[in-house]
Parts: C-alpha cells; sequence; structure tokens
C-alpha cells in the first residue's frame, strides 16, 4: 500500500519536471525523487542490505547529484529553459500518451513473484519514458542531463525486481553509471560553454550529412 | 603453299589436288566467254538508247573499241598516289572475273560450285568496291572522296537488298549455292513461289542498276562531278587503270544480269543448247530494257536514291514474308 | 596442364620480383620479357596439346577453401580461348614494352605487374573448373584491368573512364554471384562438372540466362550493357586497349558459352534474345563506330560490333542446340569461336598499328591526319590488312568466321520453324548491312589517315617506329593472312570447342560437310590471286612501252587545291549516318556528324540522376540534432516492442 | 614507450592463451570460449599495431598525451574484460567502460567540432547502454528461477527463462549493444565521432571496439539460439543489417569528408556482420571471417587517413589529390584497403560477402538479397569514386611543396596490417579454418 503511494508519488514528480522550465526547481524536484525513490527498498525488502542501498542512493541522488548541478548552473549562469523544441503542454500530453504505453506494454508482461505490487513495472517504465522524453523535447545540455537521470530513476525501479535475487553487480552498475556519466557531462558541459558561449546544444549542429 | 595446306589438312589436301586437275580447263572457258561477251552488252545498252533517242549511235562494238584505245595509252599518275591507286583496278577487274565463275550462264555451268558459294560471291563484290574507294580516297582529292563516299553509303544498302533477294532464293530451293539457286528447279518454284520471285526480280533489278552506276541511280554519261556516283571515283585513273575498271564494270553488268536472266527465264529443263539460246536472248532483253529505262527516265536527285533503294528492300522483304508463308 | 602450371608460376614469381626490383627500369623489364616469352610460349603448348588430343585435364590444389575446392582445368573450349589469350598477350607485351620504353616519368615496373596479373587473371578465368575460383579471377580481372586502364591518370578524363568501366564491371559482377550461386545451390556442389551433370528446372534456367546475359554482357560490351566500353578503350595506352579489345572482352563470351555448356536446356526466347542483342550490338556497334572521329574510340565500337557478330552465332548455335539439330548448333558456335579468335588478332593489329599512329602523331584524331602510308609504311599496310579483314572480306581471316556464322543462319533458315527463320532472317540482313557499314567505316578510316594529304599536321618529320613494335603487328597480319588462305587447323580447333560446347561427337562427315566448301573457296582465291598476279604482269609488260607521267590530282578544274579541302572523315561518314539517323535515334549535329549514345544519355545517366537525388536528398537523416538522433533510437525502440511483443 | 611496451606483453599473454585449451573458465566471472579468444586476439593485435604507429603519431605534436595514453591503457583492459566475462552484468559493466574511456579520444584535437561530436556520442552510447542495462535486468528477471546471469547457466537452461521477459530483454539489449556498435537507426554518434577522432583512434574504435561489442551482440544471439527463439530474433537481426546497409549507401554516395565516409563504411560493415548471424547458418562463419578481415582492413585504412591527414591537413575530400604521386607508400595502402573494403579477391572479404549471399539465397531471403546486392552495389559506386580520385591524379601545389614524406614508423603498421590481410585472405589456412569453425559452432554455424 505504502509502495503504490510511492510509486504513484515517483511518476507524478517525473510529470511535474516534465511540465517545469525553472532549471532550479527542476533540480529540486529530481532531489525529491531521488529522496522518495531511496525509500522504496525498504519498502519491498526491509532488509540491512536494502538500508545501504538506500542510504547510497539518497546520499548520491537526493545530495550530490543536485549540488554538482547546481555548481553546473552557476557556472554556466542559465535559469530556465529558453524554448524547448516541444512546446509544453505538448510535451505534457506526450508524457501522459507514453505513460499509457508504458502500462499497456507491462500489461503484457508477468510479474515473476506476486509479492511486489504489480504497479511497480508500469511506473518504471512511465519514468523512463518520460525521462527520455525530457531528453528528446530540451536544448540545455542540463535538461538533458536531468532527463538521463530520471530515466536512470526509472531503471532503479526495476533493479528493486531483483534487489534479493542476484548479487549486488546491478546496483554497482546502475551506481557506476551515473556517476561517471554525470561526471563527464559536467566536464563536457563546461566545454561547451567555453567553445559556444552557452550551454545550449542548439548550436551543436555543425556535424551533418 | 601447297605444303603449309597440307600441314594443315592433308586429308583436304587430295581432294583439293584432284579438284584443281578437273576444273582447270571449264574455269578457262568460262573466264575466256565472259572476257569476250561483256562488253557487248554496253554496247547493246548504248545502241538502244541511241535508237529510242532517233539516233543512229555508236557502233555495237564501241565499248571494245574504248577499251582498246584505252589499253594503248600510257598512264598519269598522281603525285599523291601509292600503289593502292594503282592495285585497286587490277583487284576490282580479277574479283569481278572470278566472281563470274561462280555463276553459271545458260548452258555453260558454272566450273566452281560448293555450298554457301553466294557468300563468296558477295564477298568478292565486296572487296571490289573496297579497292575502289580506297583508291579514291587515295588521290586526296575532294571529288574523288564525295564519290567513294556515296558508292560507300549505296553499296550498304545494295548490299542488304542483294542477301534479302539470296534469302528468297534459297529458300525457295533450299540451298545456298548460286547455280543450283538461280538454275536448280527453277520451274517448280515457278509454280510454288511465283509473286516472291516477281517481287525479287524486280527489287533485284533495282540493284542491278544501282550497283553498275545506270540511271536512275547515276548517270554515267553526266559531265558534272558534283552529281556522278561511281564516275567520279575514277576521275584520275587512265590508260590501263580506266581500261580495266571499264572492263570491270561491263563483267559486272553482264555476271548480275546473268543472275536475272537465269532466274527469270526457266529454262534448266531444256537442251543445254537451247538453254543457251534462251540465256543469250534473255541477256539481249535484259540490256535492251536497261537500255529503255536509262532513255525514258531521268536521274534521280542524290538523296532522293536511299528511298528507291530501301523501296527495293520493301519490295524483297514482302518477297521474303511471301516464301515464308508458302514454305512454313 | 603441366605447362599451364609453370607458365601460371612464372608468371607470378615475375610479378613478385618486377615488384620488388620496381626501382630499376631495365632490370624489371628484362623480367617482364623473359618471363613473358616463357609464359605465352608454355601456355601456347598446354593449349594446343589439348587442342589436338581433345582430352580435357584437370588439376585439384588440394586445399580447403571456405566453399568449394581450387579446382582448374582445360577443355577444348577453354583451350581455344587461352590460345588467343596467350598469343594476344605475348605480342601486345612485347609491343608495349617498346611504346613505353621512352616514357620516363612513370614507373613502367608497376604497369607490366598489372599487365601479368590480368593475364595471369585471364588464364584463371578460362581455366576454372569451380565456381569461387572463376569470381575470383573475374573480381582480379576487372581490378587488375583497371590499373591497366588508368596508366595516364593525371587526366580526368582517364580517371572517368576507369571509373564508370570499374563500377559497370563490379556492378555487372553482382548478378554473377547470384547466378553462380543459384546454379550451385541447385546442383549441391560449385564445382562445373557437378552443375553440368544435374538438370535445371525451367523456369530457373530462364532467370539464370538473363543473369548471365546481364552479367557477362557488361564484360562483353552488349548493347546497351556497352557504355563503359567506348570510353575505357580509348584511354589506356594502345597495348592495353589491345588486349582489353582483344581478349578480355571475350571473357563475357566465354562466360555466356560456359553457362550454355553447363545447362544444355534453355527456354525458346532465350535464342531469340541473343539474336536479337547480336542483331542490335552489331548494327548498333558499326553505325556508332561510323560517328566517331577518334581513331581509338572507332576501334573500340567495332569491338562492340563484332561482338554483335559473335552473339549471332552463338544465338544461332543455341536455337539449334534447343532443337536438337547438331549441325547448326556445331556451325553456330565453330563461327561464333572463330570469330573470337579471329577478332582477337585483327582488333588486336588494328589497336596495335593505331597506337604506333598515335606515338609518332601524338593525336588520334583522324580529321587532322592524312597521307601517312608513305611515312609509316609498316603501319599503315599492317592496318590495312587488319581492316580488310574486319571487314569480312575474302583473302583475310574475317571472312572465315562470318561466312561460318552466315552458313549457320542460312542453315538455321532450312531446318527450323517459323519463328525461327523470321530470326535467322533478320540475323543474315543484320549480317550483311554489317558488312557493308563496317566497310564503310573501315575505308573512311584508312583512307582519311594513310592516303590523300596530311589535313592538319605536318609529315615531313614523321618516322616508321621501332621494329619491337612493328615485329608484333607483323606476326598478326600473319596470322590473319594464314587463318584466311588456309582456315582448316582453326576451324578444325574451333569444331572441336564447339563440339565440347554441345556435347555430340563431331562426324567426320559433318566436319567434311564444313570443311570441304572452305577448301573450295581456297580454291577459288587461290585463282583470284593468279588473276591478280597475271593482271598486274600485263600491266606491267605493258607499261615498259608506254608513257607515264606524274602530275597533281586533278582538282576538276579548281585553281588552287589545298590539303584542307580534302573529303574529311566526318563528310565521307555524313551521307549514311543521315539515313540512319532515324533509325539509331543518335542526333548528328551541325557541321561534324557527332554522335550522341542513346542509352548512356537516356538510360543510365537518368539512373546516376535518380540515385543521386535519392541520397541527396535522405541525407536530411543526419540532420545534426541530437534529439532528433535520439528519437530514432526511441521510435525504433518502440517499432520493436510493438512489432514483437504485441 | 610505456603503451609500447604494455602492448606488447599484452600481446605475448595472448600467445600464451593460444597455447592453452580453446575453452577454458578462470573463476565464475571470467574465462573465454573460441571466439572470445578470436576476439582478444584481434583486438591485441591491432591495439599492438596502432601502439607502434601513435610512437610515430605522437612525436609530432609539442604536448604531453598522458591522459591520452592512460585512457588508451585502460580501453585495452576494459576491452580485455569485455573480451573474458562470462557474466552479463560484467560484460555490460566493460563495455560501458569501453564507451566511456573512448570520449577523449574522440576530444583528442580538442576543437569545437570534437567537443561536439563527443558530446553526441556521450549521449547517444549512454542512451545505449542505459537500454542494455535494462536489457540485462530483463534478462536477470527472466532468470528469476536461476536467480544469476553467469553466461554458462543462462546458456544450458535457456530453455526455462521466461520467454516475454526473454523477448523483451533481448529487444533491449539489442538496441542498446546496437547504438554502441553503430547499427542503423542508432549509428548517428558514428560519423561524427570518426569523422573528428584522429587517424590511430578511429582504427582503434572501428577495429578494436566494434569487434568487442559485436562478440556482446553475439552473445545476445547465442542466449536466443540456446532459447530457440531465432525465429524471433532473426528478422530484426536482418532489418538491422539491411537498414545499416542502405544508410551506409545513402551517406558514401558523394561524401566529402574522408573520415566520415570510412565511418559510413564501417556501419555497412556492423551490418554486413548482424546480416550473417541474422541468417544463421552457414553464414555465422562468414559473419566471423568477416569480423577479423574487417578489423585489420579498418585499422590499416584508418591509420592511413592518419596519414593523410598529417601532410594534406584536411579530411575534404575534394582538397586531396595524387596521393600516389606524393606518398607513393601511403597511397599504395590505400589503394589496397579500398580493395580489401570493397570486397575483392584475393582478400578475405569477398569471401564472406559471396558466403553470406549463398546463405540468404539458401534461405530464400529474396527481398534480403536484393537489397543487399543493391546496396553494395552503390556504396561501391561512392567508395570508389571518392578513394580513387583521392589515389590518383596530381596533388596540388601546396601539397606538393610540402616537404612530408612517408615516415618508417607510420609506414611500417600498415605493411604488417597488409600482410595479415593476405594471411587472413582467400586462403585460410587450416587452423584459422578450424577455429572459425569452432566458434561460428557457438551460433549452431
Amino acid at each position: 500500500m505504502w509502495l503504490e503511494v510511492v510509486l504513484i508519488i515517483i511518476v507524478f514528480l517525473s510529470v511535474a519536471i516534465l511540465g517545469n522550465s525553472r532549471l532550479k526547481t527542476i533540480i529540486q524536484l529530481f532531489a525529491l525523487q531521488s529522496v522518495v525513490l531511496s525509500t522504496t527498498p525498504l519498502l519491498i525488502y526491509p532488509s540491512f542490505h536494502a538500508i545501504i542501498i538506500a542510504i547510497v542512493i539518497a546520499i548520491l541522488k537526493g545530495v550530490l547529484m543536485p549540488v554538482l548541478l547546481f555548481w553546473a548552473i552557476r557556472h554556466v549562469s542559465i535559469r530556465r529553459e529558453v524554448q524547448p523544441l516541444i512546446g509544453y503542454a505538448t510535451t505534457l500530453l506526450l508524457g501522459g500518451v507514453l505513460i499509457g504505453v508504458a502500462f499497456l506494454i507491462s500489461s503484457k508482461l508477468d510479474l515473476p513473484d506476486k509479492g511486489i505490487s504489480n504497479l511497480l513495472v508500469p511506473c518504471a517504465f512511465s519514468v523512463i519514458m518520460i525521462g527520455f522524453l525530457l531528453l528528446v523535447s530540451r536544448f540545455k545540455a542540463i535538461t538533458q542531463i536531468i532527463g538521463y537521470l530520471v530515466m536512470e530513476n526509472g531503471i532503479f525501479l526495476f533493479a528493486l525486481l531483483l534487489l534479493e535475487k542476484t548479487p549486488l553487480l546491478v546496483e554497482m552498475g546502475i551506481l557506476l553509471d551515473i556517476f561517471v556519466g554525470v561526471l563527464v557531462m559536467g566536464i563536457v558541459v563546461n566545454h561547451i560553454n567555453q567553445e559556444f558561449g552557452s550551454a545550449s546544444t542548439i548550436n551543436l549542429i555543425n556535424l551533418r550529412e | 603453299m601447297v605444303f603449309t595446306v597440307y600441314f594443315c589438312f592433308p586429308s583436304v589436301f587430295v581432294n583439293l589436288e584432284d579438284g584443281l586437275d578437273k576444273m582447270g580447263i571449264p574455269v578457262l572457258l568460262h573466264l575466256g566467254v565472259v572476257l569476250v561477251l561483256s562488253p557487248l552488252l554496253l554496247g547493246i545498252i548504248g545502241k538502244t538508247k541511241a535508237c529510242l533517242t532517233g539516233r543512229i549511235g555508236a557502233p555495237l562494238l564501241q565499248p571494245y573499241y574504248d577499251i582498246g584505245k584505252l589499253f594503248r595509252k600510257g598512264n598519269v599518275y598522281s603525285t599523291t598516289t601509292t600503289w593502292i591507286f594503282q592495285a585497286a583496278p587490277i583487284v576490282c577487274l580479277a574479283a569481278v572475273l572470278v566472281s563470274s565463275l561462280l555463276m553459271p550462264l545458260g548452258g555453260l555451268k558454272a566450273p566452281i560450285v560448293f555450298w554457301g558459294d553466294i557468300l563468296l560471291f558477295a564477298g568478292l563484290y565486296g572487296l571490289a568496291r573496297f579497292a575502289m574507294v580506297l583508291a579514291a580516297l587515295d588521290t586526296g582529292s575532294s571529288f574523288e572522296g564525295m564519290g567513294a563516299s556515296r558508292e560507300a553509303t549505296f553499296s550498304c544498302l545494295t548490299e542488304v537488298v542483294l542477301f534479302l533477294d539470296f534469302i528468297i532464293l534459297s529458300c525457295v530451293s533450299k540451298k545456298i549455292v548460286l547455280s543450283e539457286m538461280v538454275q536448280g528447279n527453277a520451274l517448280t518454284s515457278w509454280h510454288l513461289a511465283g509473286p516472291a520471285l516477281i517481287l525479287m526480280g524486280v527489287s533485284y533489278f533495282l540493284v542491278l542498276l544501282a550497283e553498275n552506276a545506270r540511271i536512275p541511280v547515276d548517270d554515267p554519261a553526266t559531265h558534272l562531278e558534283l552529281t556522278m556516283v561511281h564516275e567520279v571515283m575514277v576521275l584520275d585513273h587512265s590508260g590501263w587503270d580506266l581500261a580495266y575498271i571499264l572492263y570491270g564494270s561491263a563483267i559486272k553488268l553482264f555476271v548480275l544480269g546473268s543472275l536475272l536472266v537465269n532466274i527469270l527465264i526457266p529454262s534448266y529443263h531444256l537442251s543445254p543448247f537451247m538453254q543457251t539460246m534462251m540465256f543469250s536472248g534473255g541477256m539481249f532483253v535484259l540490256s535492251f530494257g536497261i537500255g529503255v529505262v536509262e532513255s525514258c527516265m531521268a536521274r534521280l536527285r542524290l538523296n532522293r536514291i536511299p528511298q528507291l533503294l530501301i523501296g527495293a528492300f520493301v519490295l524483297a522483304l514482302v518477297g521474303v514474308l511471301v516464301v515464308l508463308l508458302k514454305g512454313a | 596442364m603441366t605447362f599451364l602450371l609453370y607458365s601460371l608460376a612464372v608468371l607470378t614469381g615475375a610479378v613478385f620480383l618486377m615488384a620488388l626490383t620496381a626501382r630499376f627500369r631495365r632490370i624489371s623489364g628484362n623480367i617482364f620479357l623473359f618471363s613473358l616469352v616463357m609464359a605465352s610460349v608454355l601456355g601456347l603448348f598446354s593449349a594446343i596439346s589439348v587442342l589436338v588430343s581433345r582430352a580435357p585435364v584437370d588439376y585439384h590444389l588440394n586445399f580447403r577453401m571456405p566453399l568449394g575446392e581450387f579446382f582448374i582445368g582445360l577443355d577444348s573450349l577453354s583451350a581455344f580461348f587461352l590460345l588467343a589469350i596467350t598469343v594476344l598477350f605475348f605480342l601486345a607485351g612485347i609491343y608495349g614494352y617498346a611504346y613505353l620504353k621512352d616514357d620516363h616519368k612513370r614507373n613502367l615496373s608497376v604497369h607490366f605487374v598489372f599487365y601479368h596479373l590480368l593475364f595471369i587473371s585471364l588464364i584463371l578465368v578460362v581455366a576454372a573448373k569451380n565456381a569461387v575460383v572463376f569470381l575470383m579471377a573475374w573480381e582480379m580481372m576487372t581490378i587488375s584491368s583497371y590499373f591497366l586502364i588508368t596508366f595516364y591518370h593525371e587526366q580526368k578524363s582517364v580517371r572517368d573512364a576507369g571509373y564508370l568501366y570499374l563500377i559497370a564491371a563490379h556492378a555487372g559482377t553482382f548478378c554473377l554471384w547470384v547466378m553462380f550461386l543459384l546454379m550451385g545451390q541447385h546442383a549441391g556442389s560449385l564445382n562445373f562438372d557437378q552443375m553440368s551433370m544435374s538438370a535445371f528446372p525451367d523456369t530457373l534456367t530462364g532467370l539464370l540466362f538473363v543473369l548471365g546475359v546481364i552479367g557477362f554482357g557488361v564484360k562483353a560490351g552488349f548493347i546497351p550493357l556497352h557504355i563503359w566500353l567506348p570510353h575505357a578503350h580509348p584511354a589506356a595506352p594502345s597495348h592495353v586497349s589491345a588486349v582489353l579489345s582483344g581478349v578480355m572482352i571475350k571473357m563475357g563470351i566465354y562466360g555466356l558459352m560456359r553457362l550454355i555448356l553447363i545447362i544444355k536446356i534453355f527456354p525458346e526466347w532465350c535464342a531469340v534474345l541473343l539474336l536479337l542483342i547480336g542483331i542490335i550490338s552489331g548494327v548498333g556497334g558499326v553505325l556508332y563506330a561510323l560517328g566517331q572521329h577518334e581513331i581509338k574510340k572507332l576501334l573500340a565500337y567495332h569491338s562492340i560490333e563484332n561482338i554483335g557478330i559473335i552473339a549471332l552465332g552463338m544465338g544461332i548455335g543455341l536455337w539449334g542446340q534447343l532443337y536438337h539439330n547438331e549441325f547448326v548448333a556445331l556451325i553456330g558456335y565453330a563461327g561464333a569461336l572463330l570469330h573470337v579468335f579471329n577478332h582477337a588478332i585483327f582488333k588486336g593489329l588494328l589497336f596495335l598499328s593505331a597506337g604506333s599512329v598515335i606515338r609518332s602523331t601524338h593525336t588520334g584524331e583522324i580529321d587532322r591526319l592524312g597521307g601517312l602510308l608513305k611515312y609509316l609504311p609498316w603501319t599503315g599496310h599492317l592496318f590495312l590488312i587488319g581492316a580488310i579483314s574486319i571487314c569480312g572480306l575474302p583473302l583475310f581471316n574475317g571472312f572465315v568466321s562470318e561466312w561460318l556464322v552466315f552458313r549457320a543462319l542460312f542453315e538455321g533458315m532450312f531446318h527450323f520453324k517459323m519463328n525461327a527463320i523470321v530470326f535467322s532472317g533478320a540475323g543474315i540482313i543484320a549480317l550483311a548491312l554489317i558488312g557493308g557499314l563496317a566497310a564503310a567505316c573501315f575505308t573512311k578510316a584508312f583512307g582519311a589517315i594513310f592516303l590523300g594529304n596530311s589535313r592538319s599536321i605536318d609529315n615531313s618529320h614523321l618516322k616508321e617506329n621501332p621494329w619491337e613494335m612493328c615485329a608484333p603487328m607483323a606476326v598478326l597480319a600473319g596470322i590473319c593472312v594464314w587463318v584466311g588462305l588456309f582456315p582448316f587447323t582453326m576451324v578444325s580447333f574451333a569444331l572441336g570447342a564447339a563440339s565440347s560446347i554441345y556435347p555430340i561427337k563431331t562426324s567426320p562427315i559433318a566436319a567434311g560437310t564444313i570443311i570441304s566448301p572452305l577448301l573450295m573457296v581456297v580454291v577459288v582465291l587461290l585463282i583470284l590471286i593468279m588473276a591478280i598476279a597475271v593482271l598486274t604482269l600485263l600491266k606491267r609488260i605493258s607499261m615498259k612501252f608506254l608513257a607515264i607521267e606524274k602530275s597533281l590530282t586533278w582538282g576538276c578544274g579548281y585553281s588552287h587545291p589545298t590539303n584542307r579541302m580534302q573529303y574529311t572523315a566526318s563528310s565521307f561518314a555524313d551521307s549514311i549516318l543521315r539515313i540512319f539517323r532515324t533509325v539509331m535515334g543518335y542526333s548528328v549535329a551541325k557541321g561534324s556528324s557527332h554522335v550522341v549514345e542513346v542509352c548512356e544519355e537516356f538510360i543510365f545517366r537518368p539512373v546516376f540522376q535518380v540515385i543521386k537525388f535519392l541520397s541527396a536528398k535522405l541525407k536530411i537523416i543526419q540532420c545534426g540534432y541530437t534529439q532528433w538522433y535520439l528519437l530514432y533510437i526511441f521510435v525504433f525502440l518502440l517499432f520493436l516492442l510493438i512489432w514483437k511483443m504485441v | 614507450m610505456v603503451l609500447l611496451s604494455t602492448a606488447f606483453v599484452h600481446l605475448m599473454t595472448m600467445a600464451a592463451f593460444w597455447s592453452g585449451p580453446h575453452n577454458t573458465q578462470f573463476n565464475p566471472f571470467l574465462g573465454f570460449d573460441a571466439l572470445s579468444q578470436l576476439v582478444l586476439t584481434i583486438t591485441s593485435v591491432l591495439f599492438f599495431i596502432i601502439a607502434i604507429y601513435l610512437c610515430g603519431f605522437l612525436k609530432e605534436k609539442g604536448r604531453s598525451n598522458n591522459v591520452l595514453i592512460a585512457c588508451l591503457l585502460c580501453l585495452l583492459s576494459s576491452m580485455t574484460l569485455v573480451a573474458l566475462s562470462r557474466h552479463m552484468g560484467l560484460l555490460w559493466i566493460a563495455i560501458e567502460a569501453t564507451a566511456l574511456l573512448c570520449a577523449p579520444l574522440i576530444n583528442y584535437y580538442r576543437t569545437p567540432q570534437g567537443i561536439e561530436a563527443t558530446w553526441k556520442y556521450l549521449l547517444i552510447s549512454s542512451l545505449g547502454i542505459a537500454f542494455s542495462l535494462l536489457g540485462t535486468l530483463f534478462l536477470a528477471v527472466s532468470a528469476t528461477t536461476l536467480k544469476t546471469v553467469f553466461l554458462p547457466d543462462i546458456l544450458n537452461n535457456a530453455v526455462f527463462l521466461s520467454p516475454s521477459w526473454l523477448k523483451l530483454s533481448i529487444i533491449f539489449l539489442l538496441v542498446g549493444y546496437g547504438t554502441k556498435m553503430g547499427l542503423a537507426p542508432m549509428h548517428t554518434w558514428k560519423p561524427d565521432a570518426y569523422g573528428e577522432a584522429p587517424g590511430p583512434m578511429g582504427a582503434l574504435m572501428s577495429g578494436a571496439i566494434s569487434s568487442v561489442v559485436f562478440l556482446a551482440v553475439f552473445r545476445v544471439c547465442q542466449i536466443t539460439f540456446h532459447a530457440h527463439l531465432q525465429a524471433f530474433i532473426s528478422p530484426v537481426l536482418i532489418l538491422l543489417g539491411i537498414l545499416s546497409l542502405g544508410l551506409a549507401a545513402i551517406f558514401i554516395m558523394n561524401q566529402k569528408d574522408f573520415n566520415r565516409m570510412l565511418a559510413y563504411s564501417s556501419i555497412e560493415h556492423m551490418g554486413i556482420l548482424v546480416l550473417g548471424i541474422g541468417l544463421g547458418g552457414g553464414a555465422v562463419w562468414a559473419s566471423i571471417f568477416h569480423l577479423i578481415n574487417n578489423a585489420f582492413a579498418k585499422g590499416l585504412i584508418f591509420l592511413v587517413a592518419g596519414n593523410l591527414f598529417q601532410v594534406f591537413h584536411t579530411k575534404k575530400i575534394a582538397d586531396i589529390q595524387g596521393v600516389m604521386h606524393k606518398l607513393p607508400l601511403t597511397g599504395a595502402f590505400l589503394i589496397v584497403g579500398f580493395i580489401v573494403l570493397s570486397g575483392f579477391p584475393p582478400f578475405g572479404i569477398f569471401y564472406s560477402e559471396l558466403l553470406i549471399l549463398k546463405q540468404a539465397l539458401v534461405t530464400h531471403q529474396y527481398m534480403a538479397v536484393f537489397f543487399y546486392c543493391l546496396f553494395l552495389a552503390v556504396i561501391f559506386f561512392g567508395f570508389s569514386k571518392v578513394i580513387l580520385n583521392m589515389a590518383l591524379g596530381t596533388p596540388s601545389e601546396h601539397v606538393a611543396k610540402s616537404t612530408k614524406k612517408d615516415d618508417f614508423l607510420m609506414t611500417m603498421p600498415l605493411v604488417i596490417l597488409t600482410v595479415i590481410l593476405l594471411g587472413t585472405g582467400v586462403f585460410v589456412w587450416a587452423s584459422l579454418y578450424h577455429f572459425i569453425d569452432e566458434a561460428s559452432m557457438l551460433l549452431g554455424g
């Protein structure tokens, strides 16, 4: 029951991120989402293992990432997503559609064990898709990174399915992935800023054909 | 040379040998007849034209006199020319002469008969033409080049028509042997494929005129080089060369004409003597006919001549189709 | 067979040696000549030994390859082609060595290496008994000949010609891949022998035949697949063009014959197709040739014409095979094969002599030349021999093979049903027309280049090329005369090869009925020669008593004739071109009768335009926006999910 | 020097592996079978050659290359890890590591275009990595009964995996690893990355890393094969292959930038690879054979590109002409690379293309046959036009003035590669032959 509430909250937060335009708010929302996310392991398998994971996630995604991102936007001094590729209303609409698709697909799949709420898979799917939508529909490098991170959250939701089955490896994978990915992207954002004067990837269209 | 043949194909060499000594006499005889008689046709043509235009005209043997006169004259060679200029008349005359060996003259059977000799027949004329055109180009005169170009152009067409006629004949008599085709079972073939043979005869007659540079294709008597086809090619030849050329064209007319006569007058079933009689009569009629045509027609404009030949082509084509319908 | 292996070994060794000694011209040149002589003699031995004793020989290399095995061998058919290859490569090689000797700024040994590679690959093509080996040799042939063609690659025109050749050849190869793989799949093995064992269903044979005609036809230069040919031949150095046009394009013919040998039964329309191709290529080739005024381009078009004649022979032969009429089949194939050999000889001769003209005068434009016979006597007379031969006039070899083809067509008219008669009749007419036009074309070429006076350039300083160049031409001319006057050896060889295509025992009677008329032809020709001799003699004697004067050509009353007033090749050809303009659909431009290629203009260029256009339009895919790129991935993912999961 | 020595040591260890049996298991996580050994060999040999080349390449620049060399070494280790890993998760981690380590290589010149290319590369490939991670997770989900994703275990009881999850995971893994491998339509990073990376790095990426990623795709197919799902996956693979071929055809036609054209050609060859394993049967053999030849050929031609850039200082095809005149050796190798890549004998690609076509005909995939031939022909049109125009002709004068000549260190690797290519050409020697047999057995080839 609690789990389902949490899942709904997560999805809602990602939709909120999708609808928002001020980078600061977006980052805050993301931090919130990560923190909420970090509670899920406890709700599924309350165990020592789960606690550790929860803490790690909370620190990494809820604290470090936002700090890094704040640092980045201060560095490149941008406040809001100026003109997205797709308008906000449209984006939200698309988000709704994608959530529908997610539920459709996941209805085809049967959960390995019935212990977990059957809301988990569809929610994970929808979070991933929304993250992807962010990735596609925004021009600012920062927003794209956040989109990517949202996707990671969704993937993490999936990983919960395997929490007590498969060894630590998978989570390691996720952490590593997020960590290095964001790090490198931050560096590149710097470069982009120096070379192009703004951290907007709209200028990055010299390479064609 | 003999040795080479031996080396190449000993078995063949044997029948080559006896072939040679068997055919020696007839060959000479045949050549003799052709050489003697051929200029006469020109004479007859000239006489006919004269009579039709109400003149007395030159004597019947005038061509002999002309050629003889030329044989007594010396040569003038352009400094531009090479040996090809001198060789061409010889090749031309020789080729035409040899081609006559494949052609039966009435009772006088062809001394050399073999399967597929029509191809050689055509080939020899091609050789003669090739030589003459080269000779014309050898002089470097623009007029002769013009003549050569025209000759080449028309000969392409005439050759095609000639082969179409051959196709008709060979379809009628299931052979590709000249003397069989023109004489063999001509009578039966008239029953079988009369219309086709008539069409063939007409088209062949046109070819005959074109090949021998008669009106309406070409006017041997014209004096304006620009309008000449055949004559302009030999402007620079003189003396023996010119004699050879004239003689060659006379023989050409004779041989090609005899083909037509052989077909149109089916006489294979008669005695050789009668055959010869009918043949010579036919030749006379033919030359008379040519004379008539020449005197009652004017020369066509050059750009009309292809149309004439293509007309002949169409006639022959229709002939072929008729034969095919009958044959199949 | 061992001889053949030795010659291959010699060539391969020479290739490596020359690659190593590339720096030292003299050494590599000597290696080239030596290995060339060795290899050709050995190859000649093996070819003749197989042709005389009609026993095929095989050779397996015990060596595993992913598909098929390394399996080569010689039967009469391959041996016949091998004969042409070795003879021409030998002579053209020597000529080429002398031709390039003075060219000091290029590295010749590279050229020689590719020449040998082409030699090797040609030998392998005809010797291959396995589809994979065949295809390998085929591709190597393409690439090595490309580098031979682009010898003068500084000029853009040469590069473009080479490029056109390369892509045409390679595109054709795909058809061959599919064809051979289908055959192998059906026969269960890629060895030609097993293939010929198995029987193919009717539908498949038709498909295979079409694929073969396209794939091999590109190489052979059937119209309308010929577009590369008239560009490539002029671009190459002359000895290379001689080899290309003499033997390389014949590999297409060889492939088709091999195909016919393997799949014996075809639907009837295949024969029709072949005859039609023959007619179109023959007439079209010679008509286009008439319109050309660059000598090597003219010769290139004549290659197309002769390929057409060969296709006619093959077509009627195939027809005979389908109607189980051994006799017609035999004559048709024999005619085609003999014409392959003859064309290799006289076209080689013509290209070599054209090369020596170009080497002396530095131009191939017919309308600028003239009167060269006095200055280049050897070249001129040898060219004349080649010209008479290619026109199929008696006394030379062209006549013999065309005689055979003609005869096959006539026989076909007697033995076959209605439609066959129609087509063979059409073939006869086409062949007659080809003969006339070819004669016109070569009188034009020879007359304009060697006779009369020079039109533009100054002849006075010209001198004959070195004997190393004249000797090979002389040998080729000798072969022309030999085959023309004593055709029996070559005809019997051709008959042997033909009977290996259509596996029947050539009965001596059949052979006799084919040979003996030729014998009579020879007799007539001997008489002709005698007559010529007699007439010449008479004239000579008379000349003793009669006066001979020299003077200028009579200008028909025109007072100041100049050399530039001579009748040019363009004007010579013009009157014919005007007649056929509508037929061929090519446009005769005003002034000079310059001919525009129909197929090139209206078939291939548009295709390329379409490809270019599409690729240009579709380049929008890579628009530069990362968002789009990500979207592609996502859409593809969704597509897969919906396709596979739902 | 460090680089060179390490590469050498690695090579030696490789040789040591060869002495041993063909499939060994060090511990649950590490081990190799025939294919991975093959891939490992390719990688290390290529890396060694490129190391030699780099010695010549880097001494031109005045800058310190410590970062670069460190990256290269890490890259080598991660590639080795991919080849050796017997655990899908570990495989994924290793591939991700390679993906990230490529970034500095692409951004070598630090030009704006370089950064742009790097950004795009990172974004797209991290998406691919995310998908492949998801795929791995799904695989684990489907394998809940096993509670592990060790490759051997999965292969042995692939039949008991829950099909729907397995299918889902296969799709995600294909898309994910396909992105890394550069199959259309996930290829979009490739031309930018290869176009901006310097020659040797391009050689490394398109030769070694692509092969390694192919190994990952091969593993996926292996699982499907053992789960008897070929019918499910082969259409997808064929579609991917044909799409890649077509895309390469579109973009190689009158392409203006040399390195980008090479990138598209690499897309083409990746397409041929997946087409081969999609068709199955004899084509698997062909794919593996193609893998070997393609790796070395790509190495060769990218190194040539590096040489050209050093002399001509441009990648624009229009400005490069007459290489044969200017740099005879490099020009010759340019031609060689062209001959190899466009599938002429006596080189191996001729064979693999022929074999794949054969298999396509055997399995009656006539549509595939048609497009395969068409696209190969069009690709050849574009490819030959570009390369031949570069190789032949006469160089422009400002280039002709520059005094750069063929450098020994930068041509010797080309020689080695050519020798290897001839060795693995049409005349495959028996041991390699059996080895490839064994490898293709893994997919029932």
